[in-house]
């Protein structure tokens, strides 16, 4: 095992690995930018270097002075983390050339599933299913044959396209024709270029996940799957292990080919594969990532299997002592991603300093964060506050549980999306599974409270404009008298205000 | 004392008075008792006719956010003079500021373009998330100041849109 | 399922119910003495009630204010936690008389285990082994037969006796006769009666414990065992699931004696035979707890049972849906009680308030608290102030894991065990479970943290002493100048401090 | 500036000068350059050459609490001349005080009676635990205030040692 790590990254995620470093005897090195002294990851770490200024291509990005970093302190090894270098395959590079462990995959793996296309082809090659489709833009005979294979729903994409423009949703035969024609004109005018290629339509698509853990000596194990299809701009909110749409052979399959991609680019470390799904079960490959992802623990809550701790035991070169068959799913784990945004102005990042937090905690509650009472969220990195994470038996007491976990989450300073995730926790749909990447588009009752009681709001404001002069009631006591009061009065405070 | 709160578009108002150690709160024209205590800085405990509620509470000078079952409610105190002004507010002439450190992404709309209430009007990227900044009245744009591509900073002047009616008295 | 529960106690157990009810969907009342106002407990439930002084005489055991309360709030059951009411039969009775549901066993099963003499008698009928020897007072006589059967080491205690007067340790036969005259002697003296009854010595004795669970419907289940033989003052500090020690059939063997117990008395709700167990896995009845235990957390994360919930299912009547072999173990739980008190001076009550907190989170570890910035810790109350609990999947990496986790407690304002406990940890004898009742007596060089480098500690003294006048370095920036000096200097930091 | 620190009975002293935003520390005679920020009110982190170090300070008048790796340790701030008395306190007269409200459960030693340096004195329950209180210094009992099932405050004196020899001037 290494003695030292570097953790190139910050947030709650290089709190995570601090910990597991911690947990495995190993010494940690911090690395922070100007707008980092105060954070937590360097608080916890055993040793803390400052690699530059606040924006993350002045200091996370630099790759030199990461390695710098690493060189001084000793470390043998640096983990990445999410994001900034961790799908760096050059990075990866230089840390071999200078003799630190890269913890992660070969920089070859990154390479080739860091390019869709290529990533695209080795699906193929593997036999994982891609979405149905004409591979590039086709001729309009071709595109009517294509069509024919594909099946309706079907969209007509503009090769050179984005933001909708030259897309069109197909649903029957009759229309494909016209469709065609319009995507194309639609297409000349927006992109200069009416090429248009042809794609199975996913309606309501899911998005599931595949874990997968691969050692240095071939071994491939993959961890079941996670369903993330809570997104709102096209990011993760709400996940879960595992998915309660899913039959466990569907399950199966796609923990296989899953294995089969690993193999094929001789994956070592974690990785996941995403896949998009249909309403039917059908999967279709989308990406791989080559780094250890964030909604990472809840696969650890269901399977006991400690993710960051095997990556680095990976990289140190032990040997995964499982097969397949040792791992086993127990319970459901849901995590909700806590952001420091405002729901009301379509999730707008909410910057600011944290006045007052106040988490949950008890049987089942994960908290990962790395934000306290003070701290400052700086619109230099992104907003995640916090991800909370809860396991139960079931997914219905899961999700009683996160409903009741958030119930003690108190954020002051920052708006944020804990009222959203309670409401999301307490609808019908939700709680039925009946969930896609366009569920909280279809949801926007869930944005806003509604109406409430808010006399104890009122109440509290008008206290605290009290307490700032000097004769107010700085702290009451529970006076006895209370007791007459409640006697006195009683159900006069059930109706909602205004 | 009663203190008059503005929340949003809505104004409340509630007497507080303390007699015996015990408070009393006027909401409404409806008396009730309150026990209340602090339980730090910042987290009141409240308990109404044996209900116990627990709030977050910030205050900064007159502004007052409230954090209440997963939602901060930002409430102002404000005076007599400035809640005749504060029911003006939806009309006249606004501003379109840049809420943080941010780069605009995409201007929607020109000078003179009609824009509805709550219409979005310039795109602004930060924290690696695009966002619509959106006209709190509805009227005519009066002048833009944002430009593609800018690199701005809090409370950055973006656009300027005035109501088609003018500001009563 | 109960629509409103009342909790009949205060701190981190009432926390834990009040949680376990939420996730129930069951509405919440407190109760609380003038000391707890500003308590966890009632900042968390649905409705408090004011149930008198601070003492708990004069508030918590008070039992007709407690179901006053009851009554008052239109609790359909009452759930009293562990201490206080917890294993008072007339209270039991006195909420069945008011028609409120006692979370528990009857008042009869109470009575029946409350009393030790009963218990020993119904162990005994079970055949639950109790600690060999003579049933009461016996003659010389009598004396050396019982000795021929109970076999050596054994102890001659007096019946009168306590505090260690009149009681002698026999290692051999050879001995017997002449300890035998002089603990008459010692006791005559002493008491003024020279009884004495002959017992099997049990050598470092370890305390091993199983945790029952029981529906009305007559099934019975046990969920393993707990070790919890370091204690200090007879109190359990650190407990663990599994035993480190038993071996799987030890384990059955308990576990088979515990139900019968449970069965022999009709038992329902949770339960824990303790035991007192020899070093070669022999075990003897202790006695019955007929309630929740402080450290029911440890058997909760190795069984995924949620106890409390199921305690209160129980009493809802609800039937266990469980069989025995339904219930596996998985991993290893250890729990660190954290006490207001004072290492040093033979660990006394360190009452005072709490100015500064600050605790762990992370993967599998779980904090079971009611403190919080700048709560009081009052000398009315236990000064446990949080049990600290994680889950891995060895005993071994769960003392990593709770060493790691205890590295991100800080309390501030009232001392604490928090580095005793980091001491254990790392203590061989316990890390290769040799542990027993007297480890903490036979340790105290863990006691205190001995020579250790203090520059911090005076550095951070005199910075706030600096900070403390006007002109102080309030909040330095992180400058880039450091690096400057990092580079300047290297190596000098080394050696502690005098 | 310079400061003096007691803890237990040792004594400390360190040399703070900022200097270009940068602090420096002199102990023992030993200059060393630290990176300093105070994380909330009562965490502070200190970058010693690399090392990085968490600790909680709370600091009252001139007492100062600091949790440094699990331990909390008392330190007290003291001038020149509380240096020279504090050397003389292991010797003198000493009160035994009550640590907390308890009650007196039992009293170990009679006026007269030789007392060991850190020898238990008296026995007093709280919390539901038996406490020793122990003598600080070697000496005799000059007074027993101290009686059994008494009930007692914070601070009630219960009983005096005097040290063999007279405290040195």
């Amino acid at each position: 095992m290494f003695k030292k790590i570097l953790i190139a990254n910050r947030g709650e995620i290089a709190v995570r690995i601090i910990r597991a470093c911690r947990e495995l005897g190993v010494s940690t090195v911090a690395v922070y930018s100007d707008a980092d002294r105060r954070s937590l990851h360097v608080a916890l770490a055993d040793e803390a270097y400052h690699i530059g200024g606040s924006a993350p291509g002045e200091s996370y990005l630099k790759k030199e002075n990461v390695i710098d970093a690493a060189r001084k302190s000793g470390a043998e090894a640096v983990h990445p983390g999410f994001g900034f270098l961790s799908e760096n395959a050059e990075f990866a590079e230089m840390c071999e050339k200078a003799g630190i462990v890269f913890i992660g995959p070969t920089p070859e793996a990154i390479r080739l599933m860091g390019d869709k296309i290529t990533a695209r082809k080795i699906a193929y090659d593997a036999k994982v299913p891609l979405v149905p489709g004409s591979e590039g833009a086709v001729s309009d005979v071709e595109a009517s044959v294509v069509a024919g294979e594909v099946g309706y729903p079907l969209m007509i994409k503009a090769s050179a396209g984005g933001g909708g423009k030259g897309m069109r949703l197909v649903r029957s035969k009759e229309d494909f024709e016209s469709a065609l024609r319009m995507a194309r004109s639609e297409a000349r005018s927006a992109f200069g270029d009416e090429s248009v290629y042809v794609e199975r339509f996913v309606e309501q698509p899911r998005h599931i996940e595949i874990q997968l853990i691969a050692d240095s000596y071939g071994n491939v194990l993959h961890l079941f799957e996670r369903e993330c299809s809570i997104q709102r701009r096209h990011q993760k909110v709400i996940e879960e292990a595992p998915s309660g749409f899913i039959s466990a052979k569907t399950r199966k399959k796609m923990g296989d080919v899953a294995v089969k991609i690993a193999k094929a680019v001789k994956y070592k470390g974690a990785g996941t594969i995403e896949f998009i799904m249909d309403q039917k079960q059908n999967f279709y490959f989308l990406e791989m990532n080559t780094r250890v992802q964030v909604e990472h623990p809840v696969t650890e809550m269901i399977t006991g299997f400690d993710i960051v701790k095997w990556m680095i035991r990976i990289a140190a070169g032990e040997k995964l002592p499982f097969k397949q068959g040792d791992i086993k799913m127990n319970g459901h784990a849901v995590e909700c991603r806590v952001y420091a945004e405002d729901p009301g102005t379509n999730f707008m990042p909410s910057p600011g300093t944290i006045e007052y937090l106040s988490t949950p905690s008890g049987p089942g509650i994960r908290d990962d964060s790395a934000i306290y009472n003070g701290c400052e969220i700086t619109s230099f990195y992104d907003p995640m506050l916090s991800k909370l994470i809860v396991w139960a038996d079931t997914r219905e007491a899961a999700i009683d549980k996160m409903a009741s976990a958030l119930r003690e989450y108190i954020v002051l300073g920052v708006k944020t999306n804990i009222g959203f995730l309670r409401r999301v926790m307490a609808d019908e749909e939700f709680r039925q599974c009946k969930i896609d990447t366009g569920y909280i588009e279809r949801h926007p009752e869930l944005i806003s409270p509604g109406e409430r009681d808010l006399r104890p709001a009122l109440i509290a404001a008008a206290i605290a404009m009290e307490n700032s002069t000097a004769s107010g009631p700085q702290s009451q006591t529970a006076a006895a008298s209370s007791w007459k009061l409640f006697a006195r009065r009683s159900g006069i405070m059930r109706s909602p205000l205004a | 004392m009663t203190y008059t709160f503005k929340l949003n578009d809505r104004i409340f108002k509630i007497t507080l008075e303390e007699s015996d150690g015990q408070i009393e709160v006027e909401i409404d024209g409806e008396k009730i008792p309150v026990d209340y205590k602090k339980i730090e800085d910042n987290l009141y405990s409240i308990i109404l006719d044996g209900r116990s509620v627990t709030l977050g509470v910030f205050k900064k000078g007159k502004k007052i956010q409230v954090f209440l079952d997963g939602d901060l409610y930002d409430l102002e105190s404000i005076s007599e003079r400035e809640q005749r002004k504060s029911s003006l507010a939806a009309s006249g002439v606004q501003e379109i500021k840049a809420p943080m450190p941010s780069r605009v992404v995409k201007v929607l709309k020109s000078e003179g373009d009609e824009v509805k209430r709550d219409e979005g009007v310039v795109v602004i990227e930060a924290m690696k998330m695009e966002s619509e900044l959106k006209s709190p009245i509805a009227g005519k744009v009066r002048n833009v100041m944002a430009k593609e591509g800018d690199a701005i900073e809090t409370g950055t002047v973006l656009m300027v849109v005035a109501s088609d009616t003018p500001p009563a008295e």
